[in-house]
C-alpha cells in the first residue's frame, strides 16, 4: 500500500505555485473553507512553511482577514472553532513580538503549551486529510468498476419462498411516514434555543413611542409586556441607544433600586432615519 | 474439441485489428454483465462506437465461446436482445445458493421503499430516491422480483418508468383494497415535535 | 504472455479431477452471476458443497485468468465478500447502460469524515468534530442516510452515539477489509518534527 508523504498533504495540487490549490483545482472563493485546520494548513502551504516554524505574523494576519471575509457566514461551531485558533494565533504572535523573556515564565508555558495543542490538532488533522485524498483517489478508481446487479431471473425466482414482509399495516405506515417527513434542515437548526427574534430597532421604537407619549416610567413597567428574556434585554439594548442618542435620561435612587426612565428627545416623531445603526437583531 | 482461444496462435503477433476485435469482445462482455434487459446489437454498437456487423459478430462468438468452454455463463438472444444468463447446467447450485441466502425476510431498506410505493404510487425510481435520499435501484429490483411491486406505465413529464403495489402486497398486508392502507396524516411529525427532538439530542453539534 | 488456457493441452485427455476443477470454476461463475452483494468462499462453498479451500483457489483463478485475457468482466473481493464488475478499462462505455448512472463523488467533508471514522471508530460524533476542527453534524447525518456509517452503540463515558464504517464503504472504496487501509503512523508527525519540547500523543484527544 502506497502512502504520499506527508509533505504532500495539503500541498499536492499546487504545483502551479500560484494561490491556494486543493483537490479539486484552484481556489477562488477565500472562504470557502471547511474549517480553521483547513485554512491554517493552506495558508502554510502557500507560504511553503513547515507548521513547526510558522511565520505567524504573516499566517495569523492572513487568518484574520479571512474570517473577516466571513462575514456572518459562520455558523456558530465553526466560528467558535476559527475564534480558538484566530486567538491561539494572536497570542503566538504576541509572544513573538515581545523581547524574548524569562522562558520559566508560567505564562511562557502556558503559551508553549497552547502553541503545542494547536500544533497537535493540525498535525493530526493532516494526517487525515491526507488520507482522505487517498480515499478519494479510491473512490474514483472504484468507481470505474460497475457491480453486476441484475434482476434475479425467473427460474430462480420463482423457487424463492414465499417473501415475508414482517410487519403489518400500521408499521408499514409508520415507515412511509418516516420516510416523507420534511428533512430536518442540513445543520442544527439553534433555533429553538432562542425565543423569537427580536429587533433592538423595534424594541427601540416601542419605548420611544410610550416614553414620548408618558414622559416617564420605570424599566420594570417598560418590559412588563416583554414575554421573553430576550425581548427584555433587547427593550434594554434599545434603551441604551435611545440613551446614545441623549433622548433619554436614567435615574436611579439606590443602588439595585428601580430605574427610572425619562425622555428627554423631542416630540418622538419616529424618525427612524435617526437609528442607522440599530438594525442588528438580538437573537 | 479444441480448447484453444481463437487468438492464442497470433501471440504476440496480433494484429492491430485482431487486437481491436479482442478489445470489442472484451467491451461488449463489460456492457453485458451490467445490463438487466436484454440489450440489442444496435444499441451496443452505438455506445461502443463500432459497425453494427462487428458488434454482432463479437456477440457471436461470445456465444459460442462460453458455449464451449461450458463457462458459468451463457449468452441469449432474447427477443431482439442479448442477456447474459447464468448456465442451466449449474441451475441447481444456483438455487441453492439462492435458497440458502436469507431472502425470505425484506431488508429495511425493502420496506421503507415498499412504505414509499405504497402511499405514493404511481411514482418513479427517481422520486422515491428523492424521498429517500439514496439510490433505491437494488431494492426497487428486490421488490419486482419479489412481485410486490409492478411496473405501471411511464411518467408523462419525465418519461421514467412508474411503480405501483401488486395484489400480491395487499394480501401480504391483509388489506382487500389500497384505500384500506392506514392513513398517514396523524403519523407525520409536527413542525414543534421535530423541534423538541432537536433540542433534546445530546449530541447536536451546537 | 501466452493466450492459452491452462488446460487446453490436456485436451480430451482431461483428468477427471482436472474436469472437476474447471467445473468448480464454472459453477463458481454461475452463482457470481446471480448475486447483488458481496459473497464471500465460505457462502460459495455452502451452496457447490465444495470444500471451502478449493473454492477459494477457484475464486482466485478465475480472477487471474479475467485480468489475464483483460476480459469484460472484473472478479474482485470487496466488502468482505466476491463479486462481478465490469472491468475499469471499459467504464466509459458501460456507464451509459447502467440505471443509476454516474455516482455522484463524496465531498471533501464526506471523505474526511469517513477518513477519521475509520481509522477511530467506534468514534463519537463530538470526537470527530474535534478531530476535524469543524461541526459534523450534517455530513454524519449523510453518511448515515447513505449508509457508509452506521451507529454502534453509545460511548460509555459522554452517552454520546458511536459511529463505524458499513461494509458498503469497503465496497464503495474497493477495499476488502479494514486492514487495507493505509497505515496512519507515517502520515501522523514525528516527534521530532514538532521540536523536543512537545510530547505529542498522536491518539489523545485534543
Amino acid at each position: 500500500m502506497t502512502v504520499p508523504p506527508p509533505e504532500t498533504a495539503g500541498t499536492d495540487a499546487a504545483a502551479g505555485g500560484t494561490g491556494t490549490a486543493t483537490r479539486g483545482g484552484f481556489d477562488v472563493h477565500l472562504d470557502n473553507f471547511e474549517g480553521p485546520f483547513d485554512l491554517l494548513l493552506r495558508l502554510i502551504a502557500k507560504h511553503k512553511l513547515d507548521v513547526t516554524e510558522v511565520a505567524l505574523s504573516r499566517v495569523t494576519d492572513e487568518f484574520i482577514a479571512h474570517i473577516e471575509l466571513g462575514g456572518r457566514e459562520w455558523d456558530l461551531g465553526q466560528a467558535t472553532e476559527f475564534l480558538v485558533v484566530a486567538a491561539t494565533l494572536l497570542d503566538l504572535k504576541a509572544a513573538r513580538l515581545l523581547p524574548a523573556g524569562d522562558v520559566d515564565d508560567e505564562d511562557d508555558l502556558a503559551l508553549l503549551e497552547a502553541r503545542d495543542l494547536l500544533f497537535a490538532r493540525l498535525l493530526q488533522y493532516r494526517a487525515f486529510k491526507a488520507i482522505a485524498e487517498i480515499f478519494g483517489r479510491w473512490e474514483a478508481d472504484a468507481a470505474t468498476r460497475f457491480p453486476r446487479v441484475v434482476t434475479l431471473e425467473p427460474r430462480y425466482a420463482n423457487v424463492l419462498p414465499e417473501v415475508l414482509l414482517g410487519i403489518g399495516a400500521q408499521q408499514l405506515a409508520r415507515l412511509a411516514a418516516e420516510a416523507l417527513a420534511p428533512k430536518a434542515p442540513p445543520a442544527v437548526s439553534v433555533d429553538h434555543l432562542h425565543a423569537p427574534r427580536v429587533s433592538v430597532r423595534e424594541q427601540a421604537d416601542i419605548l420611544r413611542r410610550r416614553l414620548a407619549s408618558v414622559g416617564q416610567a420605570t424599566f420594570r413597567s417598560l418590559v412588563a409586556d416583554c414575554e421573553h428574556t430576550a425581548e427584555v434585554v433587547g427593550r434594554f439594548l434599545g434603551l441604551l441607544e435611545l440613551y446614545r442618542e441623549q433622548s433619554v435620561a436614567f435615574d436611579q435612587l439606590a443602588p439595585l433600586g428601580d430605574l427610572h426612565v425619562r425622555w428627554v428627545g423631542g416630540d418622538g416623531g419616529m424618525d427612524r432615519e435617526d437609528l442607522p445603526e440599530i438594525d442588528e437583531e438580538y437573537a | 474439441m479444441s480448447e484453444t482461444e481463437p487468438d492464442a496462435a497470433s501471440g504476440e503477433a496480433d494484429s492491430g485489428e485482431l487486437r481491436d476485435e479482442k478489445r470489442l469482445r472484451s467491451a461488449v462482455e463489460a456492457v453485458l454483465l451490467v445490463v438487466d434487459e436484454p440489450v440489442s446489437a444496435v444499441a451496443l454498437a452505438e455506445a461502443l462506437a463500432w459497425p453494427t456487423s462487428d458488434v454482432a459478430r463479437a456477440l457471436g462468438e461470445l456465444r459460442e465461446e462460453y458455449d464451449r468452454r461450458r463457462r458459468g455463463m451463457e449468452l441469449r438472444e432474447v427477443g431482439g436482445g442479448w442477456r447474459l444468463y447464468s448456465r442451466s447446467d449449474f441451475a441447481a447450485y444456483v438455487e441453492r445458493f439462492v435458497l440458502d441466502g436469507q431472502r425470505t425476510r425484506l431488508t429495511h431498506a425493502a420496506l421503507e421503499t415498499l412504505a414509499v410505493v405504497a402511499y405514493r404510487q404511481p411514482v418513479t425510481r427517481a422520486r422515491i430516491a428523492a424521498i429517500r435520499g439514496v439510490g433505491v435501484d437494488g431494492v426497487v429490483r428486490t421488490l419486482l422480483t419479489r412481485n410486490l411491486i409492478e411496473e405501471s406505465g411511464t411518467d408523462p413529464d419525465t418519461g421514467g418508468g412508474l411503480f405501483r403495489t401488486t395484489p400480491l402486497f395487499l394480501e401480504r398486508l391483509g388489506l382487500s383494497a389500497l384505500d384500506e392502507l392506514p392513513d398517514l396524516a396523524p403519523l407525520l411529525p409536527e413542525h414543534s415535535e421535530l423541534g423538541a427532538d432537536l433540542a433534546l439530542d445530546p449530541d447536536a453539534d451546537l
